[in-house]
C-alpha cells in the first residue's frame, strides 16, 4: 500500500510545491522549456487559493508584473530559462536596487541563445552573478533533488523576504525534470519568513531607512505612502545626486548580504573531513559526484564532496578550506568552465584546481570524474 | 478526348513523408482516399476526379495527383 | 553500484514511455519500499522523434539519476531500439516490439522480443496502452517491483473511465511475459 | 477662447499642496514644459473623483514624464523605461482595490513600452493610463520618438523625421482598451474633465495628452516659446470631436481630434479572474 | 465549398522542392499541423510571382511556426523568439533589393514580438508578415496566447481562458501597416491568392493566417482530429469580407472576417530614406 | 593657427570617428545616457556616405537590427549603456553562437539599474562577459583616452570580422564625454579588415564549415543561401541534435577566440620592467593610475601599471606575470570589485591584490591610488 | 455687492518655483502679468478678471489668484 | 603636477559653460601648442541645476582629466559657487558673477568679482554671451592661452551671423579683466 507522505514528483512540479508551501501567493510568468511546467501547474494551483496567476506577454513584463505584486505585499513568483533570464536581467537589477522581494526559478538548458532548449546545463551560474549591469547583490540557490527543490524555493522566499532582495533559484533540466519521491513537509514543519513591516508611525516611515541594514517593506495600500525607484535614492526613497548617500546606499545592498552570508550559506559535505582530494560541484553533477565519491572511498581514495545549496554568494570560506586541506580539487559543471574559476579565486594557489566539463546535452558521468582523480592522484 | 479521360490518375504517396493525420482522406469530396494503420492508401482511384484538393492541404508535402 | 537496478523505456514520442517510467518509479517508491528516480530525454522540439524514459532503482539512496548501465530496456521502434540500446548491460535484458524492431541488436544481452503494439490495436482496441502492457512485461520479467505494487501504481494514474481497461492491458502484459519464461 | 470672466470666477485656487509631497517642488522640469500643466489637471481630476491618497497607486515607466510619481503624495513607483504597464498590472492585479493610474511619455509607451501597452489595454484591467505626448524623448536630450511627425527635426532626425507616427489611440483601441481619449496641456479644464470620465471607467482607460518640450522639440522645431508652441500645436494643432463632426475632412486638415474617442463596455480583468476562474477552481475542488 | 473538378484540374500537381531545401522532410510539425498547409501555400505564391531564391530572405522568430525558415531554400533566420521583426528590418533596410518575408506565430508575434511587430508596421517598411495563427503556444506545449479565444483551453488556462483576444488585423491596421488581410489553412488557395497579393504589394504587408494545432489546442478543445478542427474553426468560423457585406452582424456572429482587410498607399521605408535623408544630405553637404 | 590634423573630440564623437573608419555603414539603436551622442552624430554622418541610420523601437530590437544587417553584409553597429546592455543580452547570445560580426559600445553610468545614468562608473565589466545566458566566447575592448576610443572602435569592428563575433567597446561616461585633442588617421593609416567571403563553389557553401575556426560569412543575397538559428547547429547551419556536434560547436566558438588570444590581446604597460608594486585597471581610472605611477616614481617607489585595452578574453598571462613579479597588485575599479576578482584568479596566491572601489558617480583621484600604496608597501 | 466687486484680488507668485515661462503671462486675458527678469509679475492687477488661467497653466505650481 | 593647469566653468544648466571649457581646450591644444583635456559633470536629469565644465591644460601629458587643485574657477551663479569652489588652490583664483553670487566664499585664493551677465544684458543685448565674456575674463587673467589663440577657438565655434557679436564679447571680457589686473 502507498506511503500516503509519500509523491514521486516532478523537480518542477516540488517547486510548485516549496513556493505554496512559502507562502507565494502571485506567479508571473511566459512559458519557456524546460520551465513552463512551474507555469502551467500554478495556473491550476494559485487561483484555488485565492492566489494570482498571470501569463504575461514576455519575460520582461513578468519580472516587472512579480515586482509590482511583490510591493502590493504579495510572494511574488516567476520561473523561466535561458533566453528569458536574460530578458530579465534588467528588471532583476531593479529588484536589487529597489530592495524589492521576489524569487526567480532558471532551469537552466543548453545555451548560448535558443541553443538546445531541451538539454540541460549548468551555464548560467555566472549569469545570475553578474549578468544585470551595474554592482549588485546576488543570492542564487543550487538545490541537486527533487526534495530540495522544495525546500530550498522555500528557502529562497524566506532570504528574500528577509533580506528584501530577489533570490534566483538554479538548476538544471535533469532535476527540473526527474521524479523522485519526495515528502511534503506539514504545515510548521520548516520556517517560513515574511517580510518584516513597519512599526512607525505612517508619516515616519522610510522605505530606505538607514539605520536598518534592511528596513521593514509597507505594502502599498496601507497607510504608508512611499516611493520607489531604480535611481539611485536616499533613505526615503527619492532619487539622490549627492555622491555620499550613493556610495552609502550602492554599499550597502552589497553589504546586507556580504554580512549576513552565514545566514545565507549552505553547504552539504560529503567526506569532506579526512579529504584528500576535493570535488566542488552543485545540482545534477554534485550527484554525480557524490557517486563518485562513494566508489572513490570503497577504492580506498579519500576523496570527498563540497556542494554549496547557495552558490551565491560563494561559499569562500568553505572553498578555502577545503583548498588548503586537499591536494587537488575538481570542479564538474555542464558548462566550459563557470565554478571553476571562483574556486581558482578563493582558492589562491592553495591546491591545484581541475574541471570537467559537458556542454553536449549530456550529464557528466561518474566515471568521467572516477577516471580524472584516479589518473591526477 | 473521351480516351483521355478514362484514364486513371496517379497517385503518389510518400509514405516517409506520411504522418497520417487523414485531412486528404477526411477532404476528398469523392472519398478516393482511405487511413491505412498511419498512413494513407488508395481506395478508389476510380472515383478521383484530380481536384488537387488533397495534396492543397497535406501538410506533409506527402501526396501527389498526377493527370 | 550496490542494489542499484536500471530500466529504461523507449519509443516514440506520443507512446506513453514517460509515463510507463513514472508509473514503474512509483510501484518501486510508492507502492514499494525502494527509492527510484525517474528522468527522461527528448529532442530539441520537445515532442516528436525518439523519446526515453529512465528508472533507477535501489534500496540505498540514488545519486547518479541517469542510466550508466541497463538492467533491462524496452523499444517499441526501431529508432528508439537502435539510438538508446548501447548501454545494456552484458547480462542485462532488451525488450523489443516484434513488429516495430526488425534490426534486432547484437550483444551480450538476452532479447525478449514481444507483439505489444499488435497486442495493443488488437486484444485491447487501443493503441493507447501498449505502455501499460510494456509495464506488465518489464514487471515480470524483472521482478524488480512486484505485481501488486505494480498494479497499484497503474491505477492509481488511470482515470476511472478506463480502470478496466489498464487492468486488463497490465494483466495481459504479465501474461506475455509469463510465457516468455 | 477668452473665458467669461464672471463665469470662471473662483474664490480660493486650488490647493495642489494635498496631494503634493512636502519640499519637492521646485520640480525637475524646465521652464515652460508641460508636463506639470497635465499633473495639475490631473491633481484636480483625482480630487473631484475623491480617492484616498493611500488607496492611490501610481506607476510611471522613465523619462521626463515619468518625473510625475516622484511628486505625487501616494503609493508611487518610478519603475523602468517602458514597464510602468507591467508593474501597474502586478500591482493592480495583486490588489484591485488600490486605484491605479499609470504616467507614461510618448517614448515610454509608444515605443519601449509599446508590447506592455497594448496588453494593458487587451486585458482591460482597470487602470488609467496617461501618455503625456510631447513627440520626443525628453530625458535624454530631443531624439525623435514614435509620436513625432513626419518632417519634424529631432536631434536624431536633423534632415527631417521620415517616420510615420502612431497614433496612440487608435492603437490603445484596436489592443482593447475600453476607454480611449484625447485631450492637451493647453485645455487644462477640459483635460481635468476628461481625465476624471477615464478614472471613474472601469477597465483601461487611455488619455493622449498633448503637451509640449519647449527645450527640446520646441527649439528644434522653431518655436519661439513655450506658449507659443502650446498654441500652435495644442490650440491651433486639435479639434474637438464635436467640432470636427460639422467639419470635411479637408477643413479638419491634420488636426488631432480630442475629446472620447472610444468607449466600450467589456468585463474588466481582475473581476474576471475573481469571478471565473475562482469560481471554477471551488467548482473543481467540489467535484 | 466542393471545386468543380473540370475546372480546378491540373495536368502535374505544383513542384514544392524547387523551394525546399533537400532532405529536410519530413518536417517536425505533428500529424496534422496546419502549419506545412501555410507553408505551401506561400510557396506557391512565391512562385507566382517569380522572385529569384537568391533574393529571397525569410526570417522567423522562435515556435512551431518559426520552424518554417528551415525547410525554404533562400535566404533564411530563425531568430529569436519575437524579434524577427526587429531582424528583418535590419535585413531589408540594408539591402532593399531582398524580398523579404517574416514568418511568425500568434505568440511570437502578438506576445512577446508584439512591440517588434507593430513598429514594423508603422514604418511601413516593404516585408510582408504571415501569422501563423493557432491561437496557442504550440513549440511550448500548449499554453494560451494573446489570440486564444476566452474561454477556450490550454495547459495555463484549464479553467477556461479568461483573457480577451487580440485582433492581430486590427493591430496591424492601426499600427500603420498598408495591406492587412486574413486567410485560413483551409482555404489553401484563397491563401495562396491573399499570399501573393500581399507579396506583390510596396510596404508593410500582414497576413493572418488561422491553422491549426491539434496538438495541443485541438485536444484541449475536443476536437476530434485535425480535419475537425478545420472544418469548424477555419471553415465554419471565418466568413469573406464579401459574404459578411450581406450580412447583419448578428448573423455574422463570431465568425472571422477573410480577404483584404485594409489597403493603403504611403510611402515605404526603405524608399523614404533614400529620397529625403539621401537627398537632404547631399544638400547639406553642398550649402 | 590651428593644427589641422588636431581636433577637439568628446569621446563619443571618437568613436563615431573610429566606426565610420572602419567602414561601419549601419547603425541601429535606442537613446540612452550617455551614449547618446553616438547615435545623433551618426544619424547625420551615415546618411551622408550611403550608410543606414535607424533608430529601433528599443535595445533589443536594436541589436536585432543590426545582426541582421550584418547577415545582408553590413559593418553594423550599435551603442548604448546600463539598461539598454541588459536587455541586449539575449540577442547578444545570438550573435555569439550564429558568428555574426557586430560591434556594441557600453558607455559605462552607474548601476545597478537606472542608478546614476550621468555618473560614470566600470560596473558593466563582468556583465559583458557573463551577461547572456549559456557559455559564449567575451571579447571587450577598454579604451582610455578619446584618441583610443577611434583606434579601439577601428580594432573592435576588425577583430568583430576577422572572428564573426560581437565585439564590446566599453568605456566610462568620463571617457566618453570628455574632450582631447585627437588626429584622425587618414585612410590606410590603420589596419581595416573585411570579413572573409566564400570562395568555394555556392552549392557547397557551409556558413559553419567545421573545417575552419571561423568560416567565411556570405552576405545574404549574393547567392550563397543557407539558414542561420540560435539553436546548436552543424556546419550546414540547421539545427542538430547530436551531442557530438552540440558539443563541437560550442567548444569551437569559445576556442577561436582562446586560440587567438595573442592577436586579440592588447597591453599598455608603464613602468612595469622593475615594477615592485603593480596596477591593473582600465578605462578612466588607468589615467588616474598613470598619474600616480608618474607620481610615485618621482618618489622613488617603483610602481608599474598593467593596462588592458582588451578586458576579455582576460589578459592571463601578463597579470600573472606581474603577480609573479611584484609585491602586491592594486586594482582601482569604479564598482564593488569585478576585475579584482580575475586578478586573483590569475595571481592565483603569487602576491596580494588590494582593491580601491567607488560607486558615487564620482572618478578614483589619484591620490586615493598613490595613498593606499605608501600605506601598504 | 459694488464693493466687493471693487476689492482687488490677491496674486501669489512663489519665487522659488517661477522658472520664467512666461505661460501665464503670454495667456492672460487681460494682460495682467509681465516677465521681470526669469520671474513673473503684476503689472496691472486691476484688469485682473479671476480667470484662474495663469494658475491652471502654470506648469510650475508658482502662481495663484485669491479673491 | 609639472606643467598641470587646472580651470573650471561653472554656472547653472543654460548658461554655455561646457562650450566654455570647450573653446578653452580648443584655445590651448588646437590653436595653441599645449594638451588640453575638457569634461564636464552634471545631475542625473542631465539638464538643469549647477553644471561644470573642467578643462585641464599642460606641455606634458594629461593623465588624470579632472581637477586636482585648481588654478582658476568661474562661477556664474551662487549655487555653482557654492557646490564647486572647494577644490580651488590656495594661490588659486576665483572669479564670480558680482551680481549673482553674494556669498562669497572665503578661502586662501584670490577673489575677483564681475557684472559679467549684467554686461551680456545690458552692454552687448544678449544674456546669452555670458560664457563669451567668460572666456575673454578668463584668457586675460591666467595667461594660460593667447588671447589671439582664444579669439581664434571662439571665431571657430561661432556661426558667421553671430561673429560680431562673440568677438565683440570675447574683448569685452578681455578688457573688463585688464581693469581689474
Ligand atoms: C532601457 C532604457 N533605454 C533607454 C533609456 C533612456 N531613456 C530615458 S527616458 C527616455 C525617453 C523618454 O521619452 P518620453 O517617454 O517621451 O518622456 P519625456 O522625457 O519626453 O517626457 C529614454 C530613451 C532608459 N532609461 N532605459
Ligand atoms: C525569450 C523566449 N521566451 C520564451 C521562449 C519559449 N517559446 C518558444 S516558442 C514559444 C511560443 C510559440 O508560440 P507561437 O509563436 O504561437 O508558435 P507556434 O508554436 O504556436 O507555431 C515560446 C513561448 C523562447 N524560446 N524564448
Ligand atoms: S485529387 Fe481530389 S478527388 Fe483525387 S484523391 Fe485528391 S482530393 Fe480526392
Ligand atoms: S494529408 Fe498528407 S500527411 Fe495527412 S494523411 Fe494525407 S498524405 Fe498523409
Ligand atoms: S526636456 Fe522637454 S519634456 Fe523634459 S522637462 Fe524639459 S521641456 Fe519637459
Ligand atoms: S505542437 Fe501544434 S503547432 Fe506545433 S507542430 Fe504540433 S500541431 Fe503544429
Ligand atoms: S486670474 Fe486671469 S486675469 Fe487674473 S492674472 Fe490670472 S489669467 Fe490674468
Ligand atoms: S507660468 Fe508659472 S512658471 Fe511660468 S512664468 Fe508664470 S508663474 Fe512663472
Ligand atoms: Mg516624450
Ligand atoms: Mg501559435
Amino acid at each position: 500500500m502507498p506511503n500516503s507522505k509519500k509523491k514521486l514528483l516532478q523537480g518542477n512540479e516540488a517547486c510548485v510545491e516549496g513556493a505554496l508551501y512559502a507562502g507565494c501567493d502571485f506567479f508571473g510568468g511566459y512559458p519557456i522549456t524546460p520551465s513552463t511546467e512551474i507555469a502551467e501547474i500554478l495556473s491550476v494551483r494559485l487561483p484555488q487559493r485565492g492566489g494570482k496567476f498571470i501569463q504575461m506577454e514576455d519575460e520582461i513584463a513578468s519580472l516587472g508584473a512579480v515586482i509590482g505584486a511583490a510591493l502590493a505585499g504579495r510572494k511574488a513568483l516567476t520561473a523561466t530559462s535561458g533566453p528569458g533570464f536574460s530578458l530579465k536581467q534588467e528588471c532583476l537589477g531593479y529588484a536589487c536596487i529597489a530592495e524589492v522581494p521576489c524569487v526567480i526559478i532558471n532551469v537552466m538548458r543548453g545555451g548560448p541563445s535558443t541553443g538546445y532548449p531541451t538539454g540541460p546545463s549548468q551555464s548560467d551560474i555566472m549569469q545570475a552573478k553578474w549578468g544585470t549591469h551595474g554592482d549588485h547583490p546576488a543570492v542564487a540557490l543550487t538545490p541537486a533533488s527533487v526534495q530540495e527543490i522544495l525546500t530550498e524555493t522555500v528557502r529562497a522566499f524566506n532570504l528574500s523576504e528577509k533580506y528584501r532582495t530577489p533570490v534566483i533559484v538554479l538548476y538544471d533540466e535533469i532535476i527540473g525534470h526527474m521524479r523522485e519521491p519526495i515528502t511534503i513537509p506539514e504545515p510548521g514543519e520548516l520556517e517560513v519568513i515574511n517580510r518584516a513591516k513597519p512599526e512607525c508611525a505612517k508619516e515616519d516611515y522610510l522605505p530606505y531607512d538607514e539605520n536598518y541594514l534592511v528596513a521593514p517593506l509597507a505594502p502599498f495600500g496601507e497607510g504608508y505612502r512611499y516611493h520607489v525607484t531604480g535611481l539611485n535614492h536616499k533613505a526615503d526613497g527619492f532619487p539622490v545626486n549627492d555622491s555620499e548617500i550613493i556610495r552609502e546606499n550602492n554599499e550597502r545592498i552589497m553589504r546586507k548580504i556580504d554580512e549576513n552570508i552565514e545566514d545565507i550559506e549552505k553547504n552539504e559535505e560529503v567526506f569532506l573531513d579526512d579529504a584528500e582530494i576535493g570535488i566542488f560541484t552543485v545540482g545534477s553533477t554534485a550527484r554525480s559526484a557524490r557517486f563518485a565519491v562513494n566508489a572513490l572511498r570503497k577504492e580506498g581514495i579519500k576523496a570527498g564532496l563540497l556542494r554549496p545549496l547557495t552558490i551565491w554568494p560563494f561559499p569562500d570560506k568553505a572553498v578555502k578550506k577545503m583548498a588548503d586541506q586537499v591536494k587537488f580539487i575538481v570542479v564538474p559543471e555542464l558548462n566550459l568552465g563557470q565554478m571553476i574559476g571562483e574556486v581558482q579565486r578563493v582558492g589562491n594557489g592553495a591546491c591545484e584546481v581541475l574541471g570537467i566539463n559537458r556542454v553536449d546535452g549530456e550529464s557528466i558521468h561518474p566515471t568521467q570524474i572516477i577516471d580524472l582523480i584516479k589518473k591526477h592522484k | 478526348m473521351a480516351e483521355a479521360e478514362k484514364k486513371l490518375p496517379r497517385i503518389e504517396i510518400d509514405a516517409v513523408r506520411c504522418k497520417g493525420c487523414s485531412i486528404c482522406v477526411d477532404f476528398c469530396p469523392t472519398k478516393v482516399l482511405i487511413m491505412k494503420g498511419t498512413i494513407v492508401a488508395v481506395d478508389n482511384l476510380a472515383a478521383c476526379t484530380r481536384c488537387q484538393l488533397c495534396d492543397l492541404r497535406c501538410p506533409d508535402f506527402a501526396i501527389r495527383v498526377f493527370d | 553500484m550496490g542494489g542499484r537496478y536500471e530500466i529504461r523505456f523507449s519509443g516514440s514520442g506520443g507512446q506513453g514511455m514517460i509515463l510507463a517510467g513514472i508509473v514503474m518509479a512509483e510501484a518501486a517508491s510508492i507502492f514499494g519500499d525502494k527509492n527510484a528516480v525517474q528522468s527522461q530525454s527528448y529532442g530539441p522540439e520537445s515532442r516528436g522523434g525518439a523519446s526515453k524514459a529512465e528508472v533507477i532503482i535501489s534500496s540505498d539512496p540514488i545519486d547518479y539519476p541517469k542510466a550508466t548501465a541497463i538492467d533491462c530496456m524496452l523499444a517499441l521502434t526501431q529508432q528508439a531500439c537502435s539510438k538508446y540500446y548501447k548501454d545494456i548491460k552484458d547480462d542485462g535484458m532488451l525488450i523489443i516490439d516484434s513488429d516495430e524492431v526488425k534490426e534486432v541488436p547484437t550483444g551480450a544481452f538476452k532479447i525478449i522480443s514481444l507483439p505489444i503494439l499488435e497486442t495493443a490495436r488488437k486484444d485491447l482496441g487501443k493503441i493507447i496502452v501498449a505502455n501499460i502492457i510494456s509495464l506488465g512485461v518489464m514487471t515480470e520479467l524483472t521482478g524488480i517491483v512486484s505485481n501488486e505494487a505494480m498494479e497499484n501504481a497503474v491505477l492509481s494514474r488511470v482515470p476511472k473511465p478506463f480502470l478496466e481497461l489498464n487492468k486488463k492491458a497490465l494483466q495481459k502484459g504479465f501474461s506475455m511475459a509469463r510465457e516468455q519464461k | 477662447m477668452a473665458v467669461p470672466a464672471a463665469k470662471q470666477r473662483l474664490s480660493v485656487p486650488f490647493d495642489y499642496d494635498k496631494y503634493l509631497r512636502p519640499g519637492k517642488l521646485p520640480h525637475i522640469w524646465c521652464p515652460g514644459c508641460g508636463h506639470g500643466i497635465v499633473l495639475k489637471s490631473l491633481l484636480r481630476a483625482i480630487d473631484k473623483i475623491g480617492w484616498e491618497k493611500d488607496n492611490l497607486c501610481m506607476v510611471s515607466g522613465i523619462g521626463c514624464s515619468s518625473r510625475t510619481t516622484g511628486y505625487v503624495d501616494c503609493n508611487t513607483v518610478h519603475s523602468l523605461h517602458g514597464r510602468a504597464f507591467a508593474f501597474a498590472t502586478g500591482i493592480k492585479f495583486s490588489k484591485p482595490e488600490l486605484n491605479t493610474i499609470v504616467i507614461s511619455g510618448d517614448g515610454d509607451a509608444m515605443a519601449i513600452g509599446g508590447n506592455h501597452f497594448i496588453h494593458l489595454c487587451r486585458r482591460n484591467i482597470d487602470i488609467t493610463v496617461l501618455v503625456y505626448s510631447n513627440a520626443i524623448y525628453g530625458m535624454t536630450g530631443g531624439q525623435y520618438s514614435p509620436t513625432t511627425p513626419a518632417g519634424s527635426y529631432a536631434t536624431t532626425s536633423r534632415y527631417g523625421n521620415i517616420e510615420p507616427p502612431f497614433d496612440p489611440c487608435e492603437m490603445a483601441k484596436a489592443a482593447g482598451a475600453t476607454f480611449v481619449a484625447r485631450s492637451t496641456a493647453y485645455h487644462t479644464k477640459e483635460l481635468e474633465k476628461i481625465l476624471l470620465q477615464a478614472l471613474e471607467h472601469k477597465g483601461t482607460s487611455v488619455v493622449d495628452i498633448i503637451d509640449s518640450c519647449p527645450i527640446y522639440y520646441g527649439r528644434m522645431n522653431k518655436f519661439k516659446s513655450a506658449s507659443h508652441m502650446m498654441n500652435g500645436l495644442e490650440k491651433d494643432g486639435t479639434i474637438t470631436v464635436a467640432q470636427a463632426a460639422k467639419l470635411t475632412p479637408e477643413e479638419i486638415g491634420g488636426r488631432q481630434l480630442r475629446g472620447i474617442l472610444h468607449q466600450a463596455e467589456r468585463p474588466e480583468y481582475c473581476e474576471n479572474y475573481d469571478n471565473i476562474i475562482v469560481k471554477q477552481a471551488t467548482a473543481t475542488k467540489g467535484a
